[in-house]
């Protein structure tokens, strides 16, 4: 897996589609900056050229001028025109219509991080999301709670998700790496912390990270661990998350199969420590105000175990 | 004049303000979720007859005008006391209709049609209470004598907005009463 | 199945309706042929290319999209055209009449072409348009009503803006508001045709009689769903251009026409 | 205007029989126009003072990256409460506060059509913002955003009481917006003085016009949608409830067809005082006058059929978002036409250098990057990327505060003389002038490469990568220059009614009727008014009586007498 850092800006496209929408952002820079020359060229002639002087009698008084009110409409219209045809024509390149294709990825956007269900497997992730890269691939972009919205600003398009619709999405994405998002529609407390991250493989790599995260959880490891697993069961967090190959099925929270193989917390918020799941189980609202996890009042045993538990799963 | 203008531009935003709910009414109304046994509840033959009571009232305020223009100080006490008299009737006509519908456990938040019915009708009601209370501070001033003065606008300025009223209640009765009889 | 254009047909109607308004403006001219009786009848002859050709066929059996441009056509340029075109010299005492009433009921014109454009939407009244089989030479009730009343409801529409009597033209404010709430009457009803869910319309979901079903979906990339988006917008965004140029002209006569040059 | 009604101010104000001399309580219980149009303008620059708290606490917040200043709920209300205060109960009573004030002077009326129902509108709006703020105390401000999207803002999410008050007072905010409106039409269709023909009524009459329609047709979208929500939270109906079979698509459909005209309702007022502004300082008449006007027009019958593109990310599918992009382009046609009339009004004229000529300059390329950045987005294709980023705050602060409040700023040094009786000192209006611009240039500029740069807008923090920091940083020293020079703008109006040089009628050598009247015009506006047989009717006068020396005022004695004129022009005597 590759790790180059890129430069988030959607002038650095790393998508087909980003590709196909980019000649549009050019086009656009350039016709705002003739503008922008034109009026502010206009204005620095006109300010220094009829400057009033002393004694000055009244100027000519002009009214009106047919010719030029011509050109005035007919100029922004022409460019407007040509915008317009470049809006349809890369409007309907980018997004073909979706007929019955089986999506990559459906990707939930929840109270405030992403749930990522791979079907035809039985891969659940949240917030780290895996793609091939070089393959056109079709996001289903999903929500459970409130309007959440896919943007990664070098795939191109973003895409709102509304509770009740199904919105679709196709990125090709060029090379393999890591590249990031952000939520993009205002959606809580927690609006700033739902940042993306999505992780670009080569097909063959992809195919064996499918094959790694199909599998349940690893069993733990040490006693410390094993102690955990019991502890997750047995207090409330099985209610709420669950670990593939164990009895904890909750739904409401992020899928925690192959937790310590990510890379950060919380939708982006926090490298993934064990010092940080740590602050963050004994203090949800402190570390992530609004957050859906309930405070637990655990014993220091216990969050160590827990922890240890937790930072096991590969 | 501007009496008039200004009550037709009240009307003209009032209007599109019950535009924006029946365009949601009706957009509901096509969708899946819109609940059809909820509109069987509907008592048409009831509520059409406090309609066809509603719209009288608008005959009526025209003949309380036409007497007014004339001087007619007598008729006009009469005509705009049957007015507002009918309008009375009307509403009672609603409040029983939803003293029904609510004890028949049919609610505001029992479903999708129960949601835009009360909200539609409610909204309207809402009018003509306060139709009634501008043509009761008229009559009021009608009473004491203050109107002798037949170029004055008050009462026909009055008027266009009792029959927006009706108008309103038309539409509104031709969509939520009428329309699912005929599919 | 033959190719599209070949599917013109011939509607008794359509046929009879051309003659009705013919002899109409024979009865307002005397008779005679007058400056801008071309423009009256190219109205009318438009109206019967609407009707009789295949984008009428396609409208009937296809696509609601179609069909609306018919009946735009037929309402919004038609019926205008029909107007301009009256004998403008005429004191014939009819179009007087005419444009008294127009002048001094103004919405009356208004009513009558929303009203006419909603009502064919009703679903219920939108399936009886169209005649239950459809042969080469027909004669459909409805359907003659149906066009009938949007010539009609387009001429009686734009009188009080383009009344052959230009002192009974009603004032540029008045008619900028005019144009602007009809604009605004028929983009509700494109409105909800394009938000509202495809089964709106049932007619369009019997049985693919002439088998143009496939051609329309793969070539043309037009689904149900799209088809009334389509229809919608065109209701909604063209329709509302005619409206707000037409306003535009009146801004032009109202202010640009005396400005000091 | 045979047979009017004019409305006529006596020295004893009606309603509560107070007199002329009576302090506050006479402000209080006023109907005159000019008085309820200064207070509108108080109550602008209160809620400007509470908006602008709101932003600087914001700016602080963001100032550094992971910064915990403000919790995330805080900050969200504060947002919320930023967006809503600005534009329902700063710009838009900033603008109503101007309409009110000129409108009856440039029409030469002596008031608006129904004074009762302006001071009505005055104070409803007035409780309306205090409502609105009195979340607050009530356990919590909105915090769902000024458009407030569903279904974030119903109960399930948002349970505090905030956007309830946010409903309750926004419907409040809305009578006194329409009521004050339709007031103006009503006062601008027939109130006009003999002889201004609609094709001779200023163009800021005009704007007006145009624009109070627009209120009309664009408030009650908002207030059903506002309804319905209220109904919602309390009587738990299900229009945008998807558990119900509700939809909360519905409600961005209803918002923004208020929400888009309701950018042009702030923008157009401005547009017709800057066409003043720009005319005097330039002693030309405007360019193409039936082309501004027109163009004004064409904006605002357009602006019903753009807001679809505020959805183009929302899943509606190309079909329709190519009709909403080729309406939308359209409407920046119209908007160029009038940055190329008001240069077009600048050529070849004699241009003074004010500090109203200044901001008016600096309109022209604020509101032409705001103009440009709007136009991204009738672009559907980048739509699709800067959306909800950081662009789009960059680009409406450059259309609100570059547009609408440098248009009103232009408008308030303009007519400060006329309505105070005061000139402001040129020298401090330009240090205003130059912190402001500066201020507000540093603020917002850098948001666009924000949003480039993929920071998402409305949230409370962001981590410390490619650059937002140093960006962001840059804005909060611009926010901080404009937060200053706010209150110096604020100090130098106080210092100007105390101690200013005292105005002439005619400081200007303008061409509008208000300018006739003594400064500030008497309780009542006119005893006589020259006949309007022009555009400029003050200019007609001053060419007819030769007068020499504009800049003394004008002498009301040369004003032709009533037996001279045969009474056309008396308003005073019904």
């Amino acid at each position: 897996m590759s790790q180059g850092s890129h430069v988030i800006s959607i002038f650095n496209p790393q998508s087909a589609e980003a590709w196909k929408l980019s000649p549009l952002n050019n086009y656009l820079i350039i016709a705002c900056s003739f503008i922008m020359i034109v009026v502010v060229g206009l204005l620095i002639y006109v300010t220094i050229k009829f400057r009033a002087k002393a004694g000055d009698a009244e100027p000519k008084q002009i009214y009106n001028n047919r010719t030029v009110e011509a050109f005035m409409i007919g100029i922004p219209f022409l460019m407007v025109s040509f915008f317009f045809y470049q809006t349809v024509k890369v409007m309907n390149e980018t997004e073909p219509t979706v007929q019955g294709q089986v999506p990559t990825v459906v990707i939930t956007g929840r109270q405030w991080w992403w749930q990522a269900v791979y079907p035809g497997t039985t891969v659940v992730t949240a917030n780290e999301i895996h793609l091939p890269a070089g393959k056109k691939v079709l996001l289903q972009l999903e929500s459970q709670d409130v309007i959440h919205d896919w943007w990664i600003p070098s795939f191109g398009p973003k895409m709102d998700m509304i509770p009740g619709v199904k919105n679709y999405l196709w990125v090709t994405i060029g090379k393999p790496g890591v590249y990031e998002g952000a939520c993009s529609e205002f959606c809580g407390k927690q609006h700033a912390w739902m940042r993306i991250k999505v992780i670009a493989d080569s097909p063959a790599d992809y195919q064996q990270w499918l094959l790694n995260k199909s599998k349940a959880a690893l069993p733990p490891a040490d006693t410390l661990a094993l102690a955990g697993a019991v502890i997750f069961n047995k207090k409330s967090c099985a209610d709420c998350h669950s670990i593939r190959g164990t009895p904890a099925q909750g739904k409401s929270g992020p899928d925690l199969t192959h937790l310590a193989s990510r890379t950060t917390l919380l939708a982006g918020m926090m490298t993934n420590t064990k010092e940080h799941i740590k602050r963050f189980i004994n203090n949800p609202e402190g570390v992530k105000p609004g957050v859906r996890m309930p405070r637990f009042i655990f014993k220091k045993d216990t969050v160590n175990a827990l922890v240890a538990y937790l930072s096991n799963l590969k | 004049m501007e009496n008039k203008l200004m009550m037709k531009m009240v009307i003209g935003t009032e209007a599109i303000f019950f535009i924006a709910l029946m365009i949601t009414y009706v957009y509901f109304s096509v969708t899946p979720g819109f609940n059809s046994a909820s509109l069987r509840l509907l008592d048409i033959k009831t509520t059409g007859l406090f309609s066809v009571l509603l719209f009288l009232s608008s005959f009526t305020f025209w003949r309380a005008e036409v007497n007014f223009r004339q001087g007619n100080i007598q008729r006009l006490k009469l005509w705009m006391g049957l007015t507002i008299l009918l309008g009375m009737v009307f509403l009672f006509g609603q409040g029983q209709e939803y003293w029904r519908l609510l004890h028949e456990n049919f609610s505001i938040s029992k479903d999708m049609f129960g949601t835009n019915f009360f909200t539609l009708t409610g909204f309207h009601s809402l009018h003509v209470f306060m139709g009634l209370i501008l043509l009761t501070v008229i009559l009021i001033l009608i009473l004491l004598g203050d109107f002798d003065d037949p170029g004055s606008t008050v009462i026909s300025t009055a008027g266009i907005y009792w029959h927006f009223v009706d108008i309103v209640w038309m539409l509104v009765f031709l969509l939520v009463y009428v329309l699912p009889v005929l599919k | 199945m033959e190719p599209l254009f070949t599917y013109w047909h011939f509607d008794l109607g359509t046929v009879i309706l051309f003659l009705l308004f013919s002899w109409g403006y024979g009865y307002l001219s005397g008779f005679k042929l007058q400056k801008g009786a071309g423009l009256y009848f190219g109205g009318l002859s438009l109206m019967l290319l609407m009707e009789l050709s295949p984008l009428h066929f396609l409208g009937m059996h296809y696509l609601l999209s179609a069909y609306m441009i018919v009946h735009i056509v037929l309402l919004l340029i038609c019926g205008p055209l029909m107007l301009i075109g009256l004998p403008r010299s005429s004191d014939h005492r009819l179009i007087w009449q005419v444009s008294r009433f127009f002048n001094y009921w103004p919405w009356m014109g208004w009513l009558s072409a929303i009203g006419v454009m909603w009502f064919w939407h009703i679903p219920a009244v939108f399936e009886s348009v169209f005649p239950a089989d459809h042969t080469v030479f027909s004669f459909h009730w409805i359907a003659f009503l149906h066009s009938g009343s949007l010539l009609l409801a387009g001429i009686c529409f734009s009188w009080p803006i383009l009344s052959p009597v230009r002192e009974l033209q009603v004032n540029p404010l008045l008619g900028i508001v005019y144009l602007f709430t009809a604009c605004i009457g028929c983009s509700i009803l494109g409105l909800l045709l394009t938000f509202a869910p495809p089964t709106l319309y049932k007619h369009y979901f019997m049985t693919d009689e002439f088998g143009f079903a496939e051609l329309i979906k793969t070539s043309w990339g037009i689904s149900r769903a799209k088809d009334q988006q389509l229809a919608g917008l065109m209701m909604w965004v063209p329709c509302c251009f005619i409206y707000l140029s037409g306003a535009m002209v009146m801004v032009y006569k109202m202010l640009v026409k005396d400005e000091r040059v | 205007m045979e047979g009017t009604y004019i409305p006529e101010p006596e020295e004893e104000l009606p309603g509560l029989n107070v007199s002329n001399s009576q302090g506050l309580l006479q402000w209080i219980s006023s109907v005159d126009h000019k008085q309820i149009g200064i207070l509108y303008l108080f109550l602008a620059v209160l809620f400007l003072l509470l908006g602008g708290a709101a932003a600087l606490l914001m700016r602080i917040q963001l100032a550094l990256p992971g910064s915990t200043f403000l919790s995330p709920e805080m900050y969200n209300q504060l947002f919320t409460m930023h967006g809503t205060t600005m534009i329902f109960l700063v710009l838009t009573p900033a603008i109503l506060g101007f309409s009110v004030y000129i409108i009856p002077l440039m029409i030469g009326a002596n008031d608006l059509a129904f004074p009762r129902m302006n001071a009505f509108g005055l104070w409803i709006t007035f409780f309306g913002g205090l409502l609105l703020y009195f979340s607050f105390l009530a356990g919590g401000a909105p915090d769902a955003g000024w458009f407030n999207y569903a279904p974030l803002n119903q109960r399930q999410y948002s349970p505090g009481p905030g956007i309830d008050y946010y409903c309750a007072g926004l419907l409040l905010v809305g009578a006194g917006t329409v009521g004050t409106s339709i007031n103006l039409v009503v006062t601008i269709i027939y109130f006009r003085v003999e002889g201004m023909t609609l094709g001779k009524m200023p163009v800021f009459v005009w704007m007006v016009l145009i624009n109070s329609c627009l209120v009309v047709g664009a408030f009650p979208p908002l207030n059903a949608a506002l309804s319905m929500l209220l109904l919602d939270r309390q009587l738990q109906s299900h229009f945008f409830n998807l558990m119900g079979g509700g939809s909360p698509i519905v409600w961005q459909h209803l918002f923004w067809s208020f929400g888009h005209p309701e950018v042009y309702i702030l923008i157009l007022p401005p547009f017709g005082m800057l066409s003043e502004v720009f005319q005097v300082y330039s002693r030309k008449p405007i360019f193409g006058y039936g082309f501004v006007v027109g163009s004004g027009i064409a904006i605002a019958l357009l602006a019903f059929g753009v807001w679809v593109h505020h959805m183009f990310v929302t899943g509606l599918g190309n079909t329709v978002y190519n009709f909403f992009a080729a309406s939308s382009m359209l409407i920046g046609v119209p908007t160029g036409i009038k940055i190329f009339n008001w240069i077009g009004t600048m050529w070849g004229g004699s241009l003074r250098f004010t500090t109203s000529m200044l901001f008016a300059i600096a309109f022209l390329v604020e509101f032409t990057i705001g103009g440009l950045s709007g136009v991204a987005f009738a672009v559907v294709p980048v739509d699709w990327q800067l959306t909800d980023s950081y662009f789009v705050v960059a680009h409406l602060h450059y259309v609100f505060v570059g547009g609408s409040l440098f248009g009103i700023l232009a408008g308030l040094f303009y007519w400060f003389p006329k309505m105070s009786g005061h000139m402001i000192s040129e020298k401090l209006g330009k240090w205003f002038f130059w912190l402001f611009t500066i201020g507000f240039n540093l603020t917002f500029f850098v948001h666009h490469i924000l949003g480039i740069k993929g920071m998402p807008r409305r949230v409370y923090t962001y981590p410390d990568i490619s650059g937002y920091s140093l960006l962001n940083l840059t804005s909060t020293i611009g926010a901080f220059l404009m937060g200053f020079s706010v209150l110096f703008l604020l100090y130098i109006l106080r210092k100007s009614v105390k101690t200013g040089e005292k105005a002439p009628n005619d400081p200007w050598d303008a061409y509008t009727l208000e300018w006739i009247t003594s400064s500030p015009p008497a309780l009542k506006n006119f005893d006589r008014l020259p006949p309007v047989y022009s555009l400029r009717p003050l200019r007609d006068l001053k060419q007819s009586s030769q007068l020499q020396n504009h800049t003394d005022g004008i002498n009301t004695n040369i004003l032709p007498s009533k037996s001279d004129r045969g009474g056309s022009f008396e308003k005073n005597d019904n």
